[in-house]
């Protein structure tokens, strides 16, 4: 057809969708703000709920987007997107215009800065870090403590930056939960002795599995549930972190120390995705998200024709949830093609 | 502990502080406890500052305290409050200066109602209108007395004849901030620094030479309470409140304590005194107790001023020990002097000689 | 009878205070009063937003509204936005102007607190004055108070302040006509009826209990309320 | 030659036992109370004794019950009791025909060879010994089957054999030592001097041609005496005191005395009369179906007997009375499960075979408080009167559908009848009982018995099995107790429900707490065949399997009771029914969740067929559609 | 104290260190399935004594999990031990032997008889 996409954001979902494109005899360019192709599946070490090497899921994908056809701009955010006659024209931060039959939009999510609640203390107490961090650890293969001692004794604080009127995001970020359950094993299997917390507002396990993994946590690693919001952390003389939770199942409020506690931060609109928006006239909705044209059959659509969505720059979603979805941009891009030569 | 991210979080709440021509409302309990603060803050802002301060002399209670003890309808209280306004406007000033930490909270709460429920404030103006024929305007700007010292820290810092610095070992001296929870908890954005690590008063310590100590309770009521404390029968809450924070700020044997409400200062040097006789517990170092001051007693000390002009005899945790360690002079035989030829001291101490 | 939800609506606190609350708890981990009493304000939220009439009632009539210290720490982390505190505020209003108070033995606190608070801040213009903080009543002061208010003229005197003096300043009178504006505005607002509904409700339950009820501080209720404390308030 | 050293070992053995025999006879029987000692005095000079002494024939020596459930099994067992009877008794008959003196010291018989070597030569004596010969022939087949059973249980037609301690070791392999040892003592005996029969004498002329006899003879007599010695020695401490102690078990049987509830002479006796033989292993679902195998009743006798820990073994049962009912010995292993139950752990006053006598007790007692009411908290007791009165039980408010069809059937046969806990009331008690919580189960029975009491009702029905057998054995209540299905037969019968005939085929799992329980086998059939057709499976009747889901194990987990669901319904769905039909909340739950196929209580489907056409409450019986048709 | 009119207020927060959590680690070592509790409350729900009284088998799982055994340990007796909840309960805990074991505990570790 000879048809031209680009594509923006080489996360999950921006390489899926290329190499989907491709497949079907596209020109497709791909553009990615970081220096390498792979998004926030470069960061981490497993993913759940299966608990598979992320590599694993980053080779299929460099694989899949690996073709000629595809041209892999990396280092290149967009500036602007303006729409000429039938197509668009995509002008990029190091000033290049590309021309684009047809936008799909894969700007992804950032992870939600922890330091924004500031009674968790992230980037003030030491021993306070983010599920990345900790994911960061488990690719160094060795956690420990700003002592360099290994926690003896580890919490995970659930919603960070989630259902959370205070940061402005109502939303639940859906995998949270699964996340934390997941690195909680992990921190078991490397230490088996320590004894880990999880403090949780909700279990949202409503993936396929992830009810199973939670369960494995509790009966197979003896991983403790602790309904209840943190109120607050703060640090001891000796570097231990204080928690103040209400344990609501008990209805007594609950103090303890501390030696790492992990904030599971949730998601949010990407800055490249809120600078897209602001320049581009795509709509976004109350959650910052890009807005589509219908929730139930109109996922990949935005208001301006031509433009697709893909992935998580409309909501939090998984792995195979971003897979799916990049590919059902595929088939609306195909058909909407198919439309116009009609 | 690191300090950079707290820097970040003070640098998202930066709040806008009168320079000048401040309208000063008094608080009733600084004034029965701690009478030397506000005129030490009246004559370094006079004095020292050269600044304009004005005093309503008809100016009353805000009736804060009634309202959080709930005898005292929201109603009512917002009709009191509004006319201090009014005395502002009537004296042609603008910048509003609360002494006291309940009533800045109050007026932070009765100007935001009154920004979401703009019928409120129309009802309310109805009624001073009503009660008393009198007219307002709100203030332009809304700073705590503790607020208006921070603004003009360094400028004190640069007359300071002291610094917050042990003389003989010449390490800063370990300081415990404590900040009223009206102050931020209610707003965070109306207060320096926000309601988890506020920098009112950290600021002032680290200008004038301590070193801020970040302790686990730190975040902790006193234990006022108001009714908690106002009821005999209450106060066992009241006290285990501030036992709470001596014990988490113990380990990091503090130096002092330095306060920004009215009540707490009061409190947490009562209280030391209360656990010490119920339970036999001396806080501090060398069980002579961890001295509390006020923000202005501090500034005051700070700018060379006579403890016993600053009214430190009113204290019960004896505030020598600081002193000392700063090398500030006083004179000990002059502590309990007072004008006439009345030279009582308190009863344990006629005991002990 | 009236629904009491719709009349905690009327409190402008209580609109404010309320949003949806999802029972996360992290306004009882940061309360002091929870750490003490038998107390949880999200249980008490949890209640006014059933919208249960009855369970509102026992609300009203319970020991639990009393131990707040209305702090505020609760509004500050509140993920849904919602405060406590201020939902508090509202039930003890309400919990006045229907005589519930009078139930509790916290609640029937209030009349100290009026006593005390209440009548200083219409005759004296300060809602507390040093000569009525007497050593007596207050022990916890220590052995310096004593001192400070036996010797209060000249000590504020010494210190640069204006006891019982005209024009601004320390501890200065406040004019009778402005004690004037201040009761007129007391009664314009309602202020003085609530004032009168804590001593009517008062003395009808010290007669149910068969307690002396007089003016003042000094009589057999007073005495009662303000120094009673059965000890089942804590855990 | 009268004497010869190698005899000590086996004189130690022989008279250790039987002065311990002696002494424990004489502390059990002091143990005993009052009644019973009158029971077995009486039963010494009466009928039971002989009644004993044929069973002790029977069962101790012929195992006339092991043969008749499993013949090999029986066969080894028989082979080695019986054949050793005989070999001591006819040993003894020898020496005192054939040696020089009479009254012989009991080695003498045991080891009549060795003292005897010539025997043999005449016709007589030949005779005699082939008759040894065969004896010995018999026991060592039997030997063969046992040891053959140990390393493949299968052999006996055993699905698993009973696990053993070091003890047990020691002792099982000196038994299979005495009878080998034996046969080659006397053979190498004959050998030397050409004497024994077809066994001994083969053996001993063929190994005599190139083994020095003589010598190994007195090796193998020395053998043969140790063996027996460390038998008899290590008898108390093993299954083997079995061998005396069951001679005792019968008799007092016999005379009449039970198990009762707390640790007596009886249940001692009946603990230390478990030959282990693994009847209750093969007959327990948590061994077929769940793999648990280690809390049947021979280990539980065992543990008892061992001072192990008894506490996880005793909770560790479904109660379903299976193995009670097969015990070969007829030890009542429930009561004696129960006992342990109610003693709890570390409370119990079982006395191991040495430490007994000095009754240490090792736990402190414990500060009680059992004035102080479990259930204070139950709210004023609420009665009505009523003629009939339905008490549904706790599960059967898990199973609405039993209980709405109950009210159906009530109101349909016209009966003025009260539900007692219609709002959720308060539990019957067994399973606090089940428990071994017997005083907090007193209390519920109390609150329960004043309800029906002062209802004055005539009947009581119940559509829980665990609370009709506590009903029926553990209330006095004054009012006739019955089970749904009885109380449906009797509706059927006296013509005040009428019902119509589906054609659907049914299958009948019995409740264990109902049939072995309770012993109500036949008025649920009856009930089932007068409005369906009825399919029997080899697990009607005493027989039936037990769901899984019995209120009698608090330790067995889900996965285990699911299995055990899954294999009865198996089992019982195998002809394709249309419907699983039972009698038990519980049963109907546990067995709806394993299977595909309808499970319904008896009480719905007659519930279902009731017919519109209602008689007034009559005597007479009426004609059901399928007589009618029949007739027609 | 009399002088001052009042005493020192004790806190009721848990204490997660300090508490006794023998009782706990009893129970689990006996009855593995006691973890997988999520406290959904189905327990609670349809017991039997909680028809009657206050009595939330969901919150004595959690109080023992806690080591707050005062209140398990005065309440646990009033469990009728009528199983519904073990047939009730999602997660298979087996609810009962929890109870039985928690009754267990209490006589090995505080000589507390039921």
């Amino acid at each position: 057809m000879g048809k031209h996409v680009v594509v923006i954001g080489a996360g999950v979902a921006g390489m899926e969708a290329a190499g989907r494109l491709s497949r079907n005899g596209l020109e497709v360019t791909l553009l990615e703000k970081e220096s390498v192709a792979g998004g926030h599946i470069n960061d981490w070490f497993r993913l759940f709920p299966d608990r598979r090497d992320s590599n694993e899921v980053r080779e299929y994908l460099i694989n899949l987007s690996s073709d000629p056809k595809i041209q892999l701009k990396t280092g290149a955010s967009v500036d602007k997107l303006t729409r000429h006659g039938s197509s668009y024209l995509l002008t990029t931060d190091a000033g290049e215009n590309i021309n684009a039959d047809a936008v799909v939009v894969a700007t992804g999510f950032s992870l939600f800065r922890s330091s924004r609640k500031e009674e968790y203390g992230y980037g003030i107490y030491e021993n306070v870090i983010s599920s990345a961090d900790l994911e960061k650890l488990f690719i160094s293969g060795e956690i420990v403590i700003s002592s360099g001692k290994a926690p003896q004794r580890i919490g995970i604080v659930h919603c960070v930056g989630s259902r959370d009127e205070k940061v402005g995001n109502l939303y639940c970020s859906k995998l949270c939960c699964v996340t934390a359950v997941k690195q909680a094993i992990e921190i078991k299997e490397h230490l088996p002795d320590s004894e880990v917390f999880c403090f949780y507002m909700d279990m949202r396990m409503g993936g396929a599995l992830y009810e199973e993994l939670y369960r494995e946590a509790q009966e197979k690693w003896g991983v403790n549930f602790i309904r209840g919001k943190v109120s607050e952390a703060s640090e001891t003389i000796d570097g231990k972190i204080v928690v103040k939770v209400e344990d609501t199942l008990a209805g007594r409020p609950l103090k303890m120390d501390i030696d790492m506690l992990v904030l599971m931060a949730g998601m949010e609109m990407s800055e490249g995705g809120s600078k897209l928006a602001a320049t581009s006239g795509l709509k976004t909705g109350e959650n910052r998200f890009f807005a589509s044209a219908d929730h139930h059959f109109g996922s990949n659509i935005s208001n301006l024709e031509g433009v697709f969505f893909a992935g998580t720059c409309i909501a939090p979603m998984n792995v195979t949830e971003t897979i799916s979805h990049a590919r059902a941009a595929v088939t609306e891009v195909m058909e909407y093609f198919s439309n116009n030569n009609r | 502990m690191k300090n950079e991210g707290k820097k970040a979080v003070w640098s998202e709440y930066q709040k806008e502080i009168a320079d000048d021509k401040f309208f000063y409302v008094r608080s009733c309990i600084r004034q029965n406890f701690f009478p030397g603060s506000e005129v030490a803050f009246l004559r370094i802002l006079k004095e020292v500052l050269g600044k304009d301060v004005y005093e309503h002399p008809c100016h009353t209670t805000c009736s804060g305290i009634g309202y959080h003890g709930d005898i005292v309808p929201f109603e009512t209280a917002m009709t009191v409050v509004a006319r201090q306004f009014a005395l502002m406007t009537e004296a042609g000033y603008e910048n509003y200066v609360p002494s006291c930490i309940t009533s800045f909270g109050l007026y932070t709460e009765i100007l935001d109602t009154w920004h979401h429920f703009p019928e409120v404030e129309k009802k309310i103006r109805k009624n001073l209108k009503e009660a008393t024929g009198r007219e307002f305007e709100a203030p332009k700007n809304l700073a705590h007395a503790s607020d208006v010292i921070f603004k003009f820290r360094k400028e004190i810092a640069a007359k300071a004849k002291y610094k917050l610095i042990n003389k003989n070992t010449g390490e800063p001296l370990r300081v415990v901030d404590h900040i009223g929870c009206h102050y931020a908890k209610m707003f965070p954005s109306k207060g320096v620094g926000g309601a988890e690590y506020p920098y009112v008063l950290a600021g002032m310590i680290e200008e004038w030479g301590g070193q801020v100590i970040d302790y686990p309770e730190r975040r902790h009521c006193c234990g006022f309470g108001f009714r908690q404390y106002l009821v005999q029968a209450n106060r066992g809450f009241s006290v285990a409140c501030s036992k709470e924070k001596f014990e988490s700020m113990q380990p990091f044997k503090p130096d002092m304590i330095i306060t920004n409400c009215p009540g707490c200062p009061m409190f947490l040097d009562r209280w030391q005194y209360v656990i010490n006789e119920i339970e036999g517990k001396q806080y501090g170092q060398n069980g002579e107790g961890i001295p509390v001051f006020t923000y202005e007693e501090v500034a005051g000390l700070v700018l060379g001023f006579d403890p016993w002009d600053l009214g430190l005899q009113m204290h019960q945790t004896d505030c020598e020990p600081v002193l000392d360690k700063i090398g500030i002079e006083y004179s000990p035989e002059d502590k309990y002097k007072l004008n006439s030829l009345n030279h009582s001291q308190p009863k344990h101490l006629v005991v002990n000689v | 009878m009236d629904n009491l939800f719709d009349k905690l609506m009327e409190d402008i606190r209580f609109e404010e205070g309320l949003n949806a609350c999802m029972n996360c708890g992290v306004c009882t981990a940061i309360c002091p009063a929870a750490e003490f009493y038998s107390y949880d304000p999200r249980k008490i939220v949890d209640i006014v937003q059933s919208r249960n009439n009855e369970l509102i009632e026992d609300l009203l009539k319970s020991e639990q509204i009393w131990y707040c210290g209305e702090c505020m720490s609760c509004k500050t982390r509140c993920p849904r936005g919602n405060a406590p505190g201020l939902i508090i505020m509202a039930l003890r209003g309400l919990s006045q102007d229907l005589g519930y108070f009078t139930e509790s033995e916290k609640g029937r606190q209030q009349l100290a607190i009026k006593r005390t608070i209440g009548e200083s801040i219409l005759n004296t213009g300060y809602c507390v004055y040093i000569d009525g903080i007497s050593p007596e009543f207050h022990p916890e002061q220590g052995p310096t108070w004593e001192w400070v208010h036996e010797n209060r003229v000249d000590l504020i005197e010494r210190l640069g302040g204006n006891y019982k003096g005209d024009g601004p300043g320390i501890l200065r009178k406040i004019p009778q006509e402005t004690l004037d504006e201040l009761k007129k505005i007391f009664e314009v607002t309602g202020g003085l009826e609530r004032y009168e509904k804590i001593e009517s409700y008062s003395k009808k339950k010290a007669a149910e209990m068969n307690l002396d009820f007089d003016e003042g501080i000094d009589n057999e209720y007073f005495s009662h309320i303000y120094k009673t404390n059965n000890g089942s308030h804590t855990r | 030659m009268h004497f010869d050293p190698f005899v000590i070992p086996f004189n130690i053995g022989l008279y250790f036992i039987l002065i311990y025999t002696v002494v424990r006879c004489i502390t059990w029987f002091r143990d005993l109370s009052r009644p019973d000692k009158l029971r077995l005095q009486r039963g010494f000079f009466g009928r039971a004794f002989g009644q004993s002494l044929k069973e002790i024939f029977m069962e101790s020596l012929l195992h006339r019950r092991i043969l008749k459930t499993n013949l090999r099994l029986g066969y080894m067992h028989m082979s080695l009791a019986f054949g050793w009877f005989l070999l001591i008794l006819f040993g003894t008959i020898e020496a005192d025909i054939f040696s020089q003196s009479h009254l012989n010291a009991p080695y003498k018989a045991i080891f009549f060879k060795f003292f005897n070597p010539t025997h043999g030569q005449t016709e007589f004596e030949r005779a005699y010994s082939f008759m040894m010969d065969f004896i010995l022939a018999f026991i060592l087949s039997g030997l063969l089957l046992a040891v053959l059973k140990r390393f493949s249980s299968r052999v006996v037609g055993m699905k698993k054999t009973t696990r053993l301690k070091l003890t047990d070791k020691i002792a099982l392999t000196s038994l299979w030592m005495i009878f080998p040892s034996r046969l080659l003592a006397e053979s190498f005996t004959s050998g030397v001097y050409g004497t024994g029969s077809f066994l001994t004498g083969t053996l001993g002329s063929w190994l005599n041609t190139f083994l020095p006899s003589d010598h190994l003879a007195y090796v193998f007599w020395w053998l043969y005496s140790i063996s027996l010695g460390t038998f008899f020695i290590l008898l108390p401490l093993t299954r083997y005191m079995h061998i005396p102690i069951e001679l005792f078990l019968i008799f007092m049987r016999n005379s009449g005395i039970k198990t009762g509830d707390k640790t007596g002479t009886f249940s001692e006796v009946q603990t230390y009369s478990c030959s282990s033989c693994g009847i209750c292993i093969d007959k327990c679902q948590l061994s077929s179906s769940a793999g648990i195998n280690s809390v049947q009743s021979s280990y539980l006798m065992k543990a008892i007997r061992n001072d192990d820990d008894v506490f996880n073994i005793a909770h560790n049962c479904l109660m379903c009375g299976r193995c009670d009912q097969s015990c070969p010995v007829g030890i009542e292993l429930m009561p004696i499960r129960m006992i342990q139950r109610r003693e709890g752990e570390g409370n119990g006053d079982m006395r191991t075979i040495w430490r007994g006598y000095f009754r240490e007790r090792q736990n402190p007692a414990l500060v009680r408080v059992p004035e102080e009411p479990s259930f204070g908290y139950l709210p004023e007791k609420k009665f009505r009167q009523a003629d009939v009165l339905y008490f549904a039980g706790c599960m059967t408010h898990l199973t609405p559908l039993i209980k709405n069809a109950m009210v159906k059937i009530f109101t349909a046969a016209k009966e003025n009848f009260y539900f007692v806990d219609e709002d959720g009331g308060v539990c019957c008690g067994r399973p606090l009982m089940l428990a071994g919580q017997d005083r907090e189960a007193r209390e519920l029975i109390n609150y329960n018995s004043e309800i029906i009491w002062k209802s004055g009702a005539h009947t009581l029905v119940t559509s829980c099995p665990i609370c009709y057998k506590i009903f029926k054995e553990s209330y006095h209540i004054g009012a006739e107790v019955l089970h749904h299905t009885q109380y449906i037969k009797r509706l059927i019968d006296d013509g005040s429900l009428r019902l119509n005939y589906s054609h659907r085929k049914v299958v009948y799992h019995n409740p264990c707490e109902l049939g072995r329980g309770s012993g109500v086998y036949n008025e649920p059939l009856d009930v089932l065949s007068f409005v369906a057709e009825l399919q029997n499976t080899q697990f009607d009747g005493p027989n039936s399997l037990c769901c899984g889901g019995s209120l009698g194990n608090i330790k067995i987990d889900t996965v285990s009771r699911n299995k055990i669901a899954a294999d009865v319904t198996a089992e019982l769905t195998a002809c394709n029914p249309d419907v699983l039909a039972t009698a038990c909340p519980l049963c109907k739950r546990t067995l709806a969740n394993a299977t595909d196929c309808q499970v319904a209580d008896i009480a719905e489907i007659v519930a279902g067929e009731i017919s519109l056409i209602q008689r007034k409450k009559s005597r007479i019986s009426v004609l059901n559609i399928r007589e009618l048709a029949e007739i027609s | 104290m009399d002088k001052f009119g009042f005493t020192i207020s004790k806190g009721r927060q848990i204490n997660y260190d300090q508490n006794d959590r023998r009782i706990y680690n009893y129970i689990i070592e006996n009855e593995p399935s006691f973890r997988n509790c999520i406290a959904c409350g189905g327990c609670s729900g349809s017991c039997s004594a909680g028809n009657f009284t206050r009595f939330s088998l969901r919150e004595l799982n959690i109080l023992i999990n806690r080591g707050e055994n005062d209140l398990p340990r005065t309440n646990l007796k009033k469990c009728m031990l009528c199983g519904k909840c073990t047939l009730i309960c999602p997660r298979g805990v087996n609810t009962r032997n929890v109870v039985f074991l928690a009754k267990q505990a209490f006589k090995r570790f505080d000589s507390y008889a039921f």
